[in-house]
């Protein structure tokens, strides 16, 4: 044993003052990217879950990054740009490294992402430290614009634009008096449940919660069944939406379901089929129709995937930042200065891009829409009044 | 060759025979660890265009290596419990969590304690809470071993899990204290600040892995005098023949529960540390794969010897790290085109599937782990030579 | 010569048990393997029926080499070893015990017939059938042992140490059956410590000491050796 | 506390409880019968779960019924239902007894002891979810509807939906084939002689490597059918679905008596009920931690189980 470990330590040393040789002789790094003022060889980094459990959510954003990267290189075959993934799993307790290899490099002067808020929290400060500009397309945690990040931007209403209008839709449109909420207690879905709560005030004739990766809602099935509920407003994400909606549909509950952008994406429609016929999905975000261009039929062509929730917002936030290139802001302030200053209506999302100094987006600028299922597809049903 | 072979042995002879050599090698293999953060110096641990890359360019390396290190600290105190001790724990990260969330409570400003439970004013210093973190894993320690000690083996097993599922799931729920997956933000760094003004401990994850390895090599020495005492023989006894230990007189019950506490407690140091580093806890970083992980860190490097558990943290954390950035190394294509559907082949995304495969490699090879103790390891070649015919070797 | 082992060699770990173990038993014997506790006695039997497998030498078995052959197939080629310390299947009843002895067979009518056999040569397991194995006394369970490995119809029976633990009217018992068995026409191999019996039943015998073979005759012939009976016998 | 919800939904809670029983009974035989034999908890048993579910999944997309397509006939429902289970079956325990030639019986031919054979089942877990995951884009995946869901028996608030009532009988029915193979014929004497005694059991003739296959074969087919009920009951997979499945039919196992067919029924209906009730009572988000309290506090009482250890081994 211990000639052993002195035989590995032994090695690991030898080793050690052949690298300590070798270092002697290093080369400086590259300079700060864009020194020469040519937009060629900058990345513009995507922060998120890419694979894991949630990578099924994050993976179609990073695609309509990936979407604008590709049209943009296809038009500037000389001077091309990458997108340089950091996947974080979703984690909060991976994110911290990432973001430190991000701001490492030099070459990356912009930022998508982080895609949820738990990570947000530990990496932005990172990115804050660094002066790397980001938005964030998806993650919608309201807290995150009060720490003080100047690089911090968000591409989507938050929580309390979200919650509050899905309940004045409940109240005003659907004009239901039963309504059971539930959420799956990620800060996303509880906070969407939290906000709309306030409003839906007496209507709220039962609350449950579930948990991440739950497939079996047979108790809060029964509870919702039992509570007379017309109305179902679900706090959370397509992986619990779905299963759930399709068990309630199974026990006989008929009632209306909806949920907020986390269900908004095309895989609900094709894991829960029929059953999603008249669900109801809000979004802060307007509906992206062919008028505003070709991105739904673009995504298809490359990805043989309809675009996910959340695509069209990365791809348009991709853009901003090409934008910002080929204008010749290629350094990370230049970039921060020139989403200070951008105000410009996305082609694919259809929201207008104006920046407020804590990072939201304009609040005029914020519109919730409604969408209903029909017939397998997100159909616009109305945008939701502000008050 | 042989020349080599030949200088080869006449030098590690050399440090067999000498001490003050042996010593001395440990503190240059020490020494290099402490500088391994830099870049500097890392980036030539390869030769451009002739190796791959050593380190991960995939992720910060300075990051990796903490992460290694506190999986490392977890290692060495579920070591205690299961190669010492013998005891099978899958819910090890439990303790981890505990160390953390006693940090983020007591540190940040916006934790539940201040803000609504009003039970102190304002926000501890860290190093004030790291006794106390350690305090309360160890406790929560004794308090789990108390019922669940008196079943055996993977009866064991089960009710450590469920220990760790029970306080992720109380960490999930938003309601209480520690506010789900919203989290705690802005818990408190160590103190120090560089002759600048600006302080060690912040974004940068190398001082927090130069603190990490200082807490890794206090913890080695610290087991290391405690397995050689009363307390290590009675484990190794336990570990062997609970009943004869028992017969022998040894107080089982006890000393099993000292493994758990002793256990807890370092896992406890290593969930500060982290949080300390991390700036934010959530209940999602508390699942049950990452006690597995430990535990497979554990028996990966070889149960029941600080080394191995050290070799074995290391890899756990380091092989997926470094996976993440050979597919650009090599040029690997990202996706392959089925039957129309893309399917992800890079090695990013399929690093766990190649992690996968490693263990299953080691283990067929080396059942002992890659590093196992002495005492084991001859136990372990009595043991292959034990198959039954055609078993073996048909 | 139904079983000859060749100079075989065994080892436990780093502890050699077995030094060149050389012996041979022909169709329709009785052979005894004698010795004192630790001499081997048990591991060659292993070695035989393969629970071991020998570091060195041959085993053949009906002029086939069965050396690295797995345990199982042996018992499909005809040796069936009831094991030390009997190996009952605690939680089968004593008919699904037998039954296990007969597993890799297939001819029903036969097994019926052998069925019948074994349990008038025991007729207490008869009384006993539907009762779990573990519940049976130890002279009993012995009894299922030998029962057990009648019912695979062995060319060679090998028994481990089958009086032990019993009282001497059991052990008589058990000798007088292992005698009928062999007239019957099965080869038994059996290892004893108590010589005394052993001898005086086998056509043969070998006495071992500490993993050799030391002394080979006629049962009776080495009942009256003054060493084997100075060693093994008790009698000064 | 909501004592009203637990009242009201008595009934339902009930029938969903036994359903989900019944599925986490079938997942535990596999780890049961495993376990008995080899004294291994064969944690990739959940993906073996795992490729049961997209095995079915794939063979209804194949013929046409996708997550988004109409109900069919009954009559053709019952076909794709008994083609679902055949090929989800044959999946399963193809992927079981790989996962043994390439992960155990390695190690087995070594000798190697049981912490390592934890290690490679960790491993293989690993590799099975990662490789389904990068195949299927990590995405989730609906059910085609196959059952109707208006209820066979609705008497006195008591509702029971043909797939509760398939799910339960054909979950018996399996069970009750599968105890009678065990105790009845040679090959489950063979398992259970394995199980007693491997040592004896080879002198008996009995091929033990044949054996412990024929064991992951079973565990595998019994996954296989679960899977299929699981596919109908909550309407989707993904990559990622076995773990906490799996998680939870290895407590119900342990929670009747690793080792013990019938305690992995008598473990997996007593979980599925306390689960169904407990989520009632204190809300769906403690279901694990009311599972897991349940079985810490019974295994202080009985630590071996409700039924005691192993496949007919007497104990010590």
């Amino acid at each position: 044993m211990r000639q052993r470990f002195t035989r590995v330590v032994g090695g690991v040393a030898l080793f050690a003052l052949v690298a300590v040789g070798a270092a002697a002789c290093k080369k400086d790094d590259a300079g700060p990217g864009g020194t020469n003022g040519a937009a060629c060889g900058l990345k513009i980094g995507f922060f998120g879950a890419l694979t894991g459990d949630n990578a099924g959510l994050v993976t179609p954003i990073k695609q309509g990054a990936e979407l604008a990267v590709a049209q943009y290189n296809d038009k500037n075959k000389d001077c091309t740009v990458t997108l340089a993934e950091f996947d974080s799993q979703g984690s909060a307790d991976k994110a911290p490294g990432l973001a430190t290899n991000a701001v490492n490099d030099a070459k990356i002067v912009a930022m998508i992402g982080p895609a949820f808020s738990g990570e947000s929290e530990a990496a932005n400060p990172i990115f804050e430290q660094a002066k790397l500009p980001a938005i964030t397309p998806s993650a919608t945690r309201p807290s995150l614009s009060t720490k003080g990040w100047t690089i911090f931007h968000r591409g989507v209403g938050n929580d309390l634009a979200q919650g509050p209008a899905a309940a004045r839709y409940i109240k005003n449109v659907l004009k239901a008096e039963k309504v059971f909420v539930v959420d799956d207690q990620s800060a996303y879905g509880a906070g969407l449940v939290d906000e709309a709560k306030k409003i839906l005030g007496t209507a709220i004739v039962g609350s449950d919660k579930v948990t991440e990766k739950q497939q079996e809602f047979g108790a809060t099935v029964s509870k919702v069944t039992g509570s007379g509920a017309t109305a179902l407003f679900y706090g959370g994400y397509t992986a619990e939406a779905a299963p759930f909606l399709k068990q309630l549909r199974s026990q006989g509950w008929q009632g209306k379901f909806l949920g907020g952008d986390g269900i908004n994406d095309a895989n609900f429609l094709s894991v829960a089929g029929k059953d999603s016929e008249g669900v109801i999905a809000t979004c802060p975000c307007a509906p992206a129709t062919a008028a505003k261009g070709t991105f739904v039929q673009d995504f298809k062509k490359k990805f043989n995937a309809d675009p996910g929730v959340y695509a069209d917002v990365a791809y348009d936030l991709a853009n901003i930042f090409l934008e910002a290139f080929q204008t010749g802001k290629v350094t990370r302030a230049d970039v921060q200065a020139f989403l200070g200053s951008y105000s410009k209506t996305g082609a694919a999302s259809g929201v207008t891009y104006k920046w407020e100094a804590n990072g939201e987006l304009d609040p005029s600028q914020v519109v919730v829409w409604a969408f209903e299922a029909k017939g397998n597809a997100w159909v616009p049903a109305q945008e939701i009044p502000k008050s | 060759m042989s020349a080599v072979t030949d200088l080869w042995h006449r030098v590690t002879g050399f440090f067999n025979q000498s001490k003050p050599a042996r010593i001395g090698l440990i503190v240059v293999f020490v020494a290099f660890l402490y500088v391994l953060p830099n870049r500097e110096f890392y980036e030539y641990l390869n030769i451009p265009g002739v190796w791959i890359p050593l380190y991960t360019t995939g992720n910060d390396m300075a990051f990796v290596l903490f992460t290694c290190t506190w999986t490392i600290l977890l290692a060495l105190g579920l070591n205690v419990v299961v190669g010492y001790a013998g005891l099978l724990d899958l819910g090890f990260f439990g303790f981890f969590a505990v160390g953390a969330y006693t940090v983020a409570l007591m540190t940040s400003p916006e934790s539940k304690l201040i803000t609504e439970y009003n039970w102190f004013e304002s926000p501890y210093p860290w190093l004030v809470t790291v006794p106390i973190a350690i305090a309360l894993a160890l406790l929560s320690g004794v308090l789990l071993g108390w019922p669940s000690l008196r079943v055996r083996g993977d009866y064991l097993a089960i009710v450590t899990l469920g220990f760790a599922e029970v306080i992720r799931i109380i960490a999930k729920n938003q309601d209480w204290i520690l506010n789900g997956d919203r989290g705690i933000p802005q818990v408190g760094h160590p103190p120090g600040t560089w002759p600048d003004g600006t302080p060690i401990f912040q974004f940068d994850a190398k001082p927090y892995y130069w603190l990490a390895l200082t807490m890794v090599i206090v913890a080695v020495f610290l087991i290391r005098n405690l397995v050689r005492s009363r307390v290590g023989r009675a484990w190794v006894a336990i570990r062997e023949d609970e009943d004869a230990a028992e017969l022998m007189g040894v107080p089982t019950f006890r000393f099993k529960l000292w493994a758990f506490a002793i256990g807890a407690a370092v896992g406890g140091i290593s969930g500060s540390l982290w949080a300390g580093y991390n700036n934010f806890v959530n209940s999602a970083t508390f699942s049950v794969e990452n006690s597995i992980l430990v535990l497979a860190a554990v028996l990966l490097g070889g149960a029941g010897n600080q080394a191995g558990a050290i070799l074995g943290g290391f890899l756990v954390v380091y092989v997926p790290e470094w996976l993440r950035s050979v597919g650009d190394v090599f040029g690997w294509p990202k996706t392959v085109r089925v039957f129309d559907i893309n399917l992800d082949v890079s090695p990013t995304s399929l690093r766990y599937a190649f992690f996968g495969v490693l263990l299953i490699v080691v283990m067929i090879f080396r059942p002992q782990g890659l590093w196992p103790n002495r005492r084991r390891a001859a136990e372990f070649k009595d043991r292959r030579q034990a198959v039954v015919v055609g078993e073996g070797v048909g | 010569m139904l079983l000859e082992l060749d100079n075989v060699t065994l080892h436990y770990g780093r502890i050699q048990a077995l030094h060149g173990i050389s012996l041979h038993v022909d169709e329709g014997e009785v052979v005894a393997l004698i010795g004192a506790n630790g001499a081997g006695k048990s591991t060659t039997m292993r070695a035989i029926s393969g629970l071991r497998p020998v570091s060195g030498g041959r085993i053949r078995f009906a002029g086939a080499d069965i050396t690295n052959l797995r345990a199982d197939l042996r018992t499909v080629r005809g040796i069936c070893q009831s094991p030390e310390g009997r190996g009952i299947f605690p939680g089968m009843t004593v008919r699904e015990n037998l039954d296990m002895g007969a597993y890799s067979r297939r001819d029903t009518a036969e097994i019926a017939k052998d069925l019948e056999r074994v349990l008038t040569l025991f007729p207490r397991l008869r009384e006993r059938i539907r009762q779990p194995g573990g519940t049976l006394s130890g002279g009993e369970q012995q009894m299922l042992a030998v029962g057990r490995a009648l019912m695979s119809r062995p060319k060679l029976l090998l028994l481990d140490e089958p009086s032990m633990g019993l009282a001497p009217m059991l052990i008589q018992q058990i000798f007088s059956i292992i005698t009928e068995i062999n007239e019957q026409g099965t080869t038994v191999l059996v290892v004893e410590q108590n010589a005394q019996q052993a001898l005086s039943r086998a056509h043969r015998a070998y006495v071992m000491e500490t993993g050799h073979i030391v002394k080979e005759g006629p049962g009776r012939a080495l009942l009256t050796d003054p060493a084997v009976k100075e060693a093994y016998l008790g009698v000064a | 506390m909501h004592f009203d919800d637990l009242v009201n939904g008595f009934p339902n809670l009930t029938t969903t409880g036994l359903t989900q029983g019944a599925i986490y009974a079938l997942i535990a035989l596999g780890y049961t019968l495993v376990y008995g034999v080899l004294r291994l908890i064969n944690f990739a048993h959940s993906e073996v779960f795992m490729f049961g579910t997209f095995g079915a999944m794939w063979t209804w997309g194949w013929l046409g019924f996708g997550s988004t397509s109409g109900r069919p006939g009954l009559g053709t429902a019952i076909m794709l239902i008994a083609l679902g289970l055949v090929v989800a079956a044959v999946v399963s325990g193809a992927t079981a007894v790989v996962v043994e030639l390439v992960a155990y019986r390695p190690l087995r031919r070594r000798n190697a002891p049981p912490l390592a054979f934890l290690i490679t089942a960790i491993g293989a877990s690993f590799v099975l979810m990662e490789l389904m995951g990068a195949a299927t884009g990590r995405i989730q995946f609906g059910m085609p509807p196959l059952l109707p869901s208006n209820p066979v028996i609705n008497v006195g608030g008591w509702r029971i939906t043909p797939l509760q009532l398939a799910t339960f009988v054909v979950a018996l029915v399996v069970m009750f084939a599968l105890d009678t193979f065990v105790q009845k014929t040679r090959f489950g004497r063979g398992i259970r002689a394995v199980a007693q005694d491997a040592n004896t059991a080879a002198l008996m003739g009995v091929n033990k490597g044949k054996v412990i296959a024929l064991v992951f074969l079973l565990g595998g087919l019994l996954a296989g059918v679960a899977a299929v009920f699981h596919n109908m009951k909550t309407g989707n997979t993904r990559f990622n679905v076995g773990f906490l499945i799996g998680l939870k039919a290895f407590a119900a196992a342990v929670l009747g008596g690793i080792g013990n067919l019938r305690g992995a029924l008598v473990g997996g209906l007593l979980l599925g009920l306390v689960e169904s009730y407990g989520s009632a009572l204190f809300g769906s988000n403690w279901t694990n931690v009311i599972a897991f309290v349940v079985l810490v506090v019974l295994l202080m009482f009985r630590p071996t189980g409700l039924l005691g250890e192993s496949l007919g081994r007497a104990r010590a």
